[in-house]
């Protein structure tokens, strides 16, 4: 059972309560007509799936709605950082 | 020709009415109870000032803080957006006030109203029935009276607000509202069999 | 010494002293004519068709850990071939008619039971797709039916016809039915043993030699394997196999969770997925209720399994058959499914010119076997992709040309 | 067999008679005994039969690890098809029935049989027979022997409960180290939860002769659980923790027994921040021929059936160990009156105290002595002793004893991912490294002596909190001393030795294992069933390991175990769906009206939300129902109740761009009081949602997503405002819930809203095609839109949900001389078939792009980047012969939903196809039409094609999708 202290309403939040979103840091092309098919469908399919430390998006659906960024060991599921979106994760 | 309003649970409204399928505590729906809410395009304070003056009433800034007035309650639901609960006939004229105060709508209020259903349940079994569908700390201290918290109760969206030590309002989303009377239903059957 | 039943007599009154390794353990050799990586159905397989259909037997599979110790000893045993698209009907197609006579090709009683696959149909969208997917597998040469909800009823007789969601009938595909899972990677081993393959227990593999954009040798724990050619089948860690090799995969790995009760008398003959519950359930032959859901959604190589994921699926095997109520869940358990974009595999050339790969299974690994080591075993052999291949290369997302079968299903696959 | 109950002893309450039956059979027992302890009492020796070879078996243990008293059990509130009998309080009128054996396990006609057969029926005989003519020919008759007992078809009636909660620490067991814990941790202010499985506290003090600080050691136990009370710490007796998730997030299962047996059953959730696992160890039997007899049982759970219960399992006791506890069970038998029992110990010195103890009682002891052999069928009459010199003596006893050491229960720590270690001083596998925030102590960490398991305790509680509470002490030695593993008799025939004794794996079978190179711990569990029962291989797993390692030349320690999977005891699956059913499942949603709908004939069906399908007129069916409705429409006014609809308010300065960026069409140039339709991608290019937009202001849009996607909509955009624009000043708003919205459709649409009392003009000119109105209808707040999705002039009416149920029968009422009917869905959606709109997610799939369906030209158009945009350049979105909706009109025979449509040039199946029929019904206006996705279908018009539909082909010709009014002459009036 996942349980993340979102950072932005402050409480500890359940698996249920949350919703994942993959990979934290995609970044989606600025200028999407310029970018080659390559970029894009990089952009689209491929991330990064690591054995261990995982940069990655959760939302506190069911509390504040808010996104924010966790840094999370693939295998042994131990949180080891969450920061709120606007911020880099550092682990 | 002139519409009538009906209550989730269909009772008329500006008033409270007994749910006596639920039998360990006293359960009463409460569509004496109206709201807003408040969408601002920005995150943080900055307009919470200017939202309070139109609003009458104090906005709180953090998760589980609910802010009251004689008339109003403030809850904070996001770092953007509150729900102001308040009379039902007030509905319209808040939502107008702060349309007023934000004419190009960097803030904005919306008849709630009638998106939730809520409930009151009173008595000291209502926090057992409240564990068995929330995560939530039920225990005084994790769910300090007078705090409000929003998560999924029984799965479905809801807001829960600590009156007192035994007494909690709940607003659930209303097209669920009925489910979630027949599921406090159920638990109560079994309540009362497991003690 | 080959299984049947005259031999099964004779050891049994003779002391069952004759009975041979059904694989052996050969200590590695410095150098093979290619090497499969991943012990598992997939890799097994290949191993058997590179040797049997290409004649190819100066050959090792390197496994980690134990022979089918993945996803192979890990799923809840189903196959079927209720697959839309041309390509994927043509393979799995392929796995049914593969496996249908395979414990006797392999010599091994793999146990297929054709009990049935039914997919019910709880609402008039769902029949509308079911109706679709009925005349598109006709189509395609595949079997596959609707029938009325009163003969599901009369097919399982436990089963709740007017709950959550209500039961219009069910998609039925007669062939498809359960396998004994072990049974197949076994299988394959020891056949492929027999003709020769060494297959290497305990032997992980930890980097790769290359020299103009070619592997050359394997470095492992049991020491540094030259090759001319390498078979990637490691679902679930392709995409750590394939970044020590230099290259990327749009795969991400993620937990499926799968859990038996405790045997209880039968009674329930046929395999059975509610899409309103999006739980899939059949009874083993000592009577234990299998059952497997959704994934569990975010990013995992934990191979263990979550408390909601388990409640959903109880749940959901009680809201299918109440009377599973008073049965008693008994062991659950967790695997690493490789994902794609479009929950197709991965198959074919990789960017490493002497690579071979065979991923991205999803959550149908076990059903393909059979044809993933075929094909695997020819994009060896041959150097080029098997043309029923051609169409799940790594490729295809670049193109945009994805073959998304839950998309043309509106269900999970 | 003869077990009996003592004249005295036990924690029982001889005062409390109980009556039960077993096998029909009356009984007695008293209050305070399980089921196990109860039959035993009785006397009762077979109480089943074993899966593979129909051997009788006897109650073996005390607990949950007994592999053979699976039991059904019919108590006061239901029904279990099978329980542990250990597990199971006595209660009245109890009836208790075996599940395996037949025609009864004391007479088993199918034992002789496969008595014959078990020389043929090794480990894996499956694999290598029964191939031809195939598998199926077979698998009924093996099927047939499968399980315990069977659900009975009637639905558990039991309460079920459900809790969350968290707590600072969770002890695991009320044995000795987890009390040692508990008393650490008092006045510590720590918020504890203390569990056991048993219905008191105590653990093996329930039935050792301890002495701790000073008293009795239950005395103690119980001061240390009343202090715990009093500090406000919470003891869930009759619970097992079953599983240890991530975030120390536990699963436990509380049982609630009254005197009519187990009434309830809780199922917790529970956080914790600090651990104690104290789960402690069960006996471990040794590996002899016969060793699966009625009347042989676990050393320890003897010395409970004789403390805890005042049972006695037979007249004389042999006890067999490798350890110095087979001593303390002796001394008990002896104390409580048993015949003079003997003990038979492995090793060449024993501690000299222990044995010196027995001596004074009279106890014969053989040392350096096994079990060769037992004496008796289904009962045991004698064992047969070899000494170390080879000397077989034949001892009479009619029940025996065995230790071969201890099993730590580490089931918890494993499910969390710790790695079991073979640690040699206890001769077991425990875990050395223990997950964050867990202590482990006594029994389950490998200690054997009772001062350590104290020690320990005490030190997990101090590592928590550091208190002033001293360490309590142990006034006696209890313990096992050392442990000389004997993995298997040196004597008798390996295929008469029962390793797992639920699925009668053998040595044999270990070794025949060993033998064809199925040796890793998993594969030998796989292919022998070793372990893989109910009681999941607690009392086997290590010994078959160790025979294991002793067939390979390897040590123990390296063969490893299989890996530990929760739940630690079987769960039953109607506890954890707890109140989740039907609707607790998913909960149905309800519009407003929904009771009006009710009353008018709806056939509800479940589009998310319960939606009439269609309404019953007269009793007509529903193609007739449909036709009537769609009729109304054309020629009147239909009500159809559009309240799921998605509402989602878009406001803000940065309103209009940020909208811009999700729908396909150029929403920039809306003006305020006009509407868009539009669908909406992901970012691949692929159509998610479609849906109208209006503008309500410059700075505030109203995005209506479909109705199954409203609230997935409002996250989406939300979504992208957080991570990709968190500087556009947007706010999102999502309503739907609140408000109701009926549509009005058809030529007198215009009449029936007049009559609604509109307080804005809705005349043709002044509420156009597409416009967006706010204002009042029936007195009250109102927006309405001038949208259709019917092709009829059409009005969408949203007012506050209170007053949709007034709404619904205002119109209805009001129109009823205009021809006002409800419309369900059905009839809806082939009234859009009629005009060739989209139903997405019917005409659409998941590779539909917006080039698909005709949306070229407006993608064209429009300049900015929108999500999806880029997408649909890739090469396979932009390529020649994609499927495209298009119109179909049958030729020869009606088109069904669902048909392929074959590839040019066939006309038999099997065959490539090129798309399908994705609607299609009969229009009463213009008679079979369809639409379809195909293969470069706007190039086809004209075409015929040839469609497969459930046997049959039939032929249709291409044409455009819109079927009535192709000149929107109706949609403008």
């Amino acid at each position: 059972m996942i349980v993340l202290n979102c950072p932005y309403c402050g409480q500890d939040r359940h698996e249920e309560e949350l919703t994942y979103g993959g990979e934290a840091e995609i970044i989606r092309p600025l200028e999407p007509e310029e970018a080659s098919d390559e970029l894009w469908t990089e952009y689209l399919y491929f991330r990064t799936n690591p054995k261990g430390t995982h940069h990655e998006q959760w939302c506190c659906s069911g509390g504040c709605g808010q996104w924010f960024k966790v840094a999370r060991d693939t295998v042994s599921h131990d949180i080891l950082e969450v920061v709120t979106f606007d911020k880099r994760l550092s682990a | 020709m002139m519409l009538t309003a009906v209550s989730p649970m269909g009772i008329a409204i500006g008033k409270s009415a007994a749910l006596p399928a639920i039998t360990v505590v006293e359960a009463q729906e409460r569509s004496d109870i109206g709201a807003v809410l408040i969408v601002t395009t920005r995150d943080g304070g900055g307009f919470a000032e200017t939202l309070s003056k139109a609003l009458g009433c104090t906005l709180p800034l953090t998760h589980g803080d609910v802010l009251q007035t004689v008339d109003k309650r403030a809850i904070w639901l996001t770092p953007r957006s509150w729900i102001i609960l308040c009379a039902p006939d007030d509905e319209a004229d808040l939502v107008a006030a702060i349309n007023k105060a934000f004419p190009d709508r960097e803030a904005n209020a919306s008849r709630f109203s009638d998106a939730l259903a809520w409930l009151t349940l009173d008595g000291e079994a209502a926090e057992n029935l409240l564990r068995q569908g929330s995560f939530l700390s039920f225990e005084p201290l994790g769910f300090p009276i007078g705090h409000g918290k929003r998560t999924p109760l029984a799965g479905i969206p809801a807001i829960i607000l600590r009156e007192s030590e035994a007494r909690w309002t709940i607003g659930v989303e209303r097209s669920r509202a009925q489910y979630f009377c027949t599921w406090l239903a159920g638990l109560t059957n079994s309540f009362e069999a497991a003690q | 010494m080959n299984y049947n039943v005259f031999n099964l007599l004779w050891q049994g009154l003779t002391g069952n002293k004759g009975w041979q390794q059904a694989w052996r353990s050969p200590e590695p050799k410095p150098r093979y004519d290619a090497v499969i990586i991943g012990g598992g159905g997939h890799g097994l397989a290949t191993a058997y068709y590179l040797a049997r259909e290409h004649g190819m037997t100066n050959i090792a599979l390197l496994e980690k850990g134990w022979l089918g110790g993945g996803n192979t000893g890990r799923n809840t045993t189903n196959v079927r071939s209720d697959y839309m698209f041309p390509e994927s009907a043509a393979i799995y197609d392929l796995a049914l008619r593969l496996y249908e006579t395979l414990g006797k090709d392999l010599n091994y009683n793999i146990m297929l039971s054709q009990r049935g696959w039914l997919t019910l149909i709880e609402d008039q969208h769902q029949m509308e797709g079911a109706r679709h997917k009925a005349n598109w597998l006709q189509c395609n040469g595949v079997d596959g039916e609707i029938i009325g909800a009163g003969q599901v009823a009369e097919m399982m007789p436990g089963l709740q016809m007017d709950g959550r969601y209500p039961v219009r009938g069910a998609f039925l595909q007669k062939r498809g039915g359960t396998i004994r899972h072990d049974a197949v990677a076994w299988g394959y081993a020891r056949a492929a043993d027999r003709l020769g393959v060494d297959i290497i227990q305990n032997c992980e593999v930890q980097g790769f030699e290359k020299s103009g954009g070619r592997i050359a040798a394997i470095q492992t724990s049991r020491g540094r394997i030259e090759t001319d050619r390498v078979g990637l089948a490691v679902a679930g860690h392709s995409g750590a196999m394939a970044e020590k090799a230099g290259f990327r995969l749009p795969v991400t790995s993620h937990c499926l969770q799968a859990m038996v009760s405790e045997p209880v008398k039968p009674f329930l003959d046929h395999v059975v997925i509610s899409p309103g519950t999006g739980v899939y359930i059949n009874q083993t032959q000592k009577g234990e209720m299998v059952m497997g859901g959704v994934l569990d959604l975010y990013h995992s190589y934990g191979q263990r399994g979550n408390f909601p994921t388990i409640e959903k699926v109880v749940t959901s095997a009680v809201e299918m058959f109440p009377t599973l109520s008073q049965t008693r869940l008994m062991r659950h358990w967790a695997g690493i499914v490789d994902i794609t974009p479009d929950s197709s595999p991965i198959l074919g050339q990789t960017p490493v010119e002497n690579m071979y790969i065979n991923c991205g299974w999803g959550t149908g690994g076990f059903k393909a076997i059979p044809p993933g080591g075929y094909m695997l075993a020819h994009s060896i052999a041959k150097e080029t992709p098997h043309e029923l291949a051609a169409p799940f290369g790594l490729n295809r997302f670049r193109d945009n040309r994805l073959v998304d079968e839950g998309a043309a299903a509106g269900i999970a696959h | 067999m003869s077990g009996y109950r003592l004249k005295s002893g036990g924690r029982i309450d001889r005062s409390k008679p109980l009556n039960f039956t077993f096998d029909g059979r009356a009984m007695q027992g008293f209050a305070g005994d399980t089921l196990s302890s109860a039959i035993l009492a009785n006397g009762v020796g077979t109480i089943g039969r074993s899966f593979k070879y129909h051997r009788p078996r006897g109650i073996y243990a005390a607990g949950i690890e007994d592999p053979n008293a699976m039991l059904e059990v019919v108590d006061g509130h239901g029904r279990e098809p099978g329980l542990r009998a250990g597990q199971v309080h006595l209660v009245e009128g109890l009836q208790a029935r075996s599940v395996t054996g037949w025609p009864s396990p004391q007479f088993d006609l199918v034992s002789a049989a496969t008595r014959l057969m078990s020389p043929f029926m090794t480990a894996g005989f499956y694999y290598k027979t029964l191939k031809w003519p195939n598998w199926s020919w077979y698998e009924e008759a093996v099927r047939k022997a499968a399980g315990f007992g069977a659900p009975d078809g009637t639905v558990d009636g039991r309460q079920r409960e459900y809790r969350h909660a968290s707590c600072d620490v969770l002890v695991i067991g009320a044995g000795p180290a987890g009390l040692a814990a508990v008393s650490s941790l008092k006045g510590s202010g720590r918020d504890v939860v203390l569990v056991d499985h048993a219905s008191s506290a105590g653990g093996a003090l329930r039935w050792e002769a301890a002495q701790i600080d000073g008293s009795e050691g239950m005395i103690w136990a119980d001061k240390v659980v009343a202090d715990c009370q009093a500090d406000g710490g919470q003891v869930l007796l009759n619970t097992f923790v079953t599983g240890a998730y991530e975030g120390n997030y536990f699963t436990l299962i509380e049982s609630l027994v009254d005197h009519r047996g187990l009434k309830a059953e809780r199922i917790w959730k529970l956080r914790a921040r600090e651990i104690i696992m104290a789960t402690g160890a069960v006996d471990r039997p040794l590996v002899y021929q016969n060793n699966d007899r009625p009347g042989t049982f676990l050393s320890t759970s003897v010395r409970q059936f004789i403390s805890e219960y005042g049972v006695a399992p037979g007249k004389r006791l042999a006890i067999f160990t490798n350890n110095d506890s087979g001593y303390l069970t002796a001394l008990q038998a002896a104390a409580a009156g048993m015949a003079t029992p003997v003990v038979i110990d492995t090793r060449s010195a024993p501690s000299a105290a222990h044995v010196e103890a027995a001596r004074e009682k009279g106890i014969e002891v053989f040392v350096q002595s096994q079990v060769a052999d037992v004496v008796g069928g289904r009962g045991l009459r004698a064992v047969r002793v070899v000494d170390q010199a080879g000397k077989i003596r034949t001892v009479s006893c009619d029940a025996i004893a065995l230790t071969g050491g201890a099993t730590p229960m580490i089931h918890l720590a494993a499910h969390r991912g710790a790695k079991p270690i073979y640690d040699e001083a206890s001769a077991s596998f425990v875990c050395a490294t223990l997950p964050k925030g867990w202590h482990g102590a006594g029994a389950a960490t490998g200690s054997r002596e009772l001062a350590d398991v104290l020690a320990q305790g005490h030190a997990a509680g101090q590592a928590i909190v550091a208190t002033v509470n001293s360490a309590p002490v142990a006034n006696v030695a209890l313990g096992m001393g050392d442990v000389v593993p004997m993995w298997q008799a040196k004597t008798g025939s390996a295929k008469k030795m029962f390793v797992d004794l639920q699925n009668d794996v053998k040595a044999s079978d270990v070794q025949l294992a060993a033998q064809e190179n199925y040796i890793s711990a998993e594969h030998l569990k796989r292919y022998s069933t070793l372990g893989m029962g109910t009681d999941q291989g607690r009392t086997s797993n290590i010994n078959g390991l160790a025979i294991m390692a002793a067939a390979t030349g390897r040590e123990v320690a390296k063969v490893g175990t299989t890996t530990f999977r929760p739940p630690y005891t079987a769960t039953r699956m109607g506890a954890i769906a707890h109140h989740r059913q039907n609707d607790g499942f998913a909960p149905r949603r309800r519009m407003p009206a929904h009771s009006d709908h009710a009353s008018n004939g709806a056939q509800f069906e479940d589009f998310g939300w319960q939606r009439p399908d269609w309404y019953t007129k007269n009793g007509s069916d529903r193609e007739a129902a449909v036709g009537i409705e769609m009729t109304a429409v054309r020629t009147g006014v239909g009500v159809f109740d559009a309240s799921p609809l998605g509402k989602v308010e878009v406001v803000g300065p940065d309103a209009r761009v940020f909208i811009n960026k999700f729908y396909v069409s150029n929403l920039a140039t809306l003006k305020p009081g006009r509407i868009r339709y539009s669908v909406m991608c992901h970012d691949d290019g692929i159509i998610f949602d479609d849906g109208v937009v209006a503008c309500v202001d410059d700075n505030f849009f109203l995005a209506g997503p479909t109705s199954g996607n409203a609230e997935t909509v409002g996250a989406w955009f939300e979504r992208w405002r957080q991570t990709e624009w968190p500087d556009m000043a947007v706010a999102i708003a999502p309503v739907t819930s609140n408000w109701a919205a009926i549509a009005l459709a058809g030529p007198k649409a215009r009449d029936l809203l007049a009559r609604l009392s509109p307080d804005f003009d809705i005349s043709g000119e002044g509420f156009a095609h597409m416009h967006f109105r706010e204002g009042t209808i029936g007195g009250v707040p109102a927006r309405a839109a001038r949208v259709s999705f019917t092709g009829e002039l059409q009005y969408e009416i949203a007012v506050p949900a209170r007053y949709g149920q007034a709404l619904m029968q205002a119109a209805l009422s009001e129109g009823a001389d205009l021809g006002a009917v409800p419309v369900g869905m059905e009839a809806w959606l082939r009234l859009r078939l009629e005009k060739g709109y989209l139903h997405l997610g019917a005409d659409t799939n998941g590779r539909t792009t917006p080039l698909d369906i005709g949306m070229g030209g407006v993608v064209m158009k429009k300049a900015a980047d929108f999500i999806g945009k880029r997408a649909l350049s890739l090469p396979y979105n932009a390529s020649e012969g994609r499927e495209e909706l298009v119109g179909l009109k049958p030729v020869d025979a009606p088109i069904k939903i669902g048909g392929r449509i074959l590839a040019d040039g066939y006309a038999q199946i099997p065959c490539p196809s090129i798309g399908n029929v994705t609607s299609a019904c009969d229009s009463p206006l213009a008679g079979n039409i369809a639409m379809a996705l195909i293969e470069g279908g706007s190039k086809r018009m004209g075409e015929k094609v040839k469609i497969y539909a459930e046997g049959k082909i039939t032929e249709a010709e291409v044409c455009s999708p819109v079927f009535v009014d192709p000149q929107n002459e109706r949609l403008h009036a």
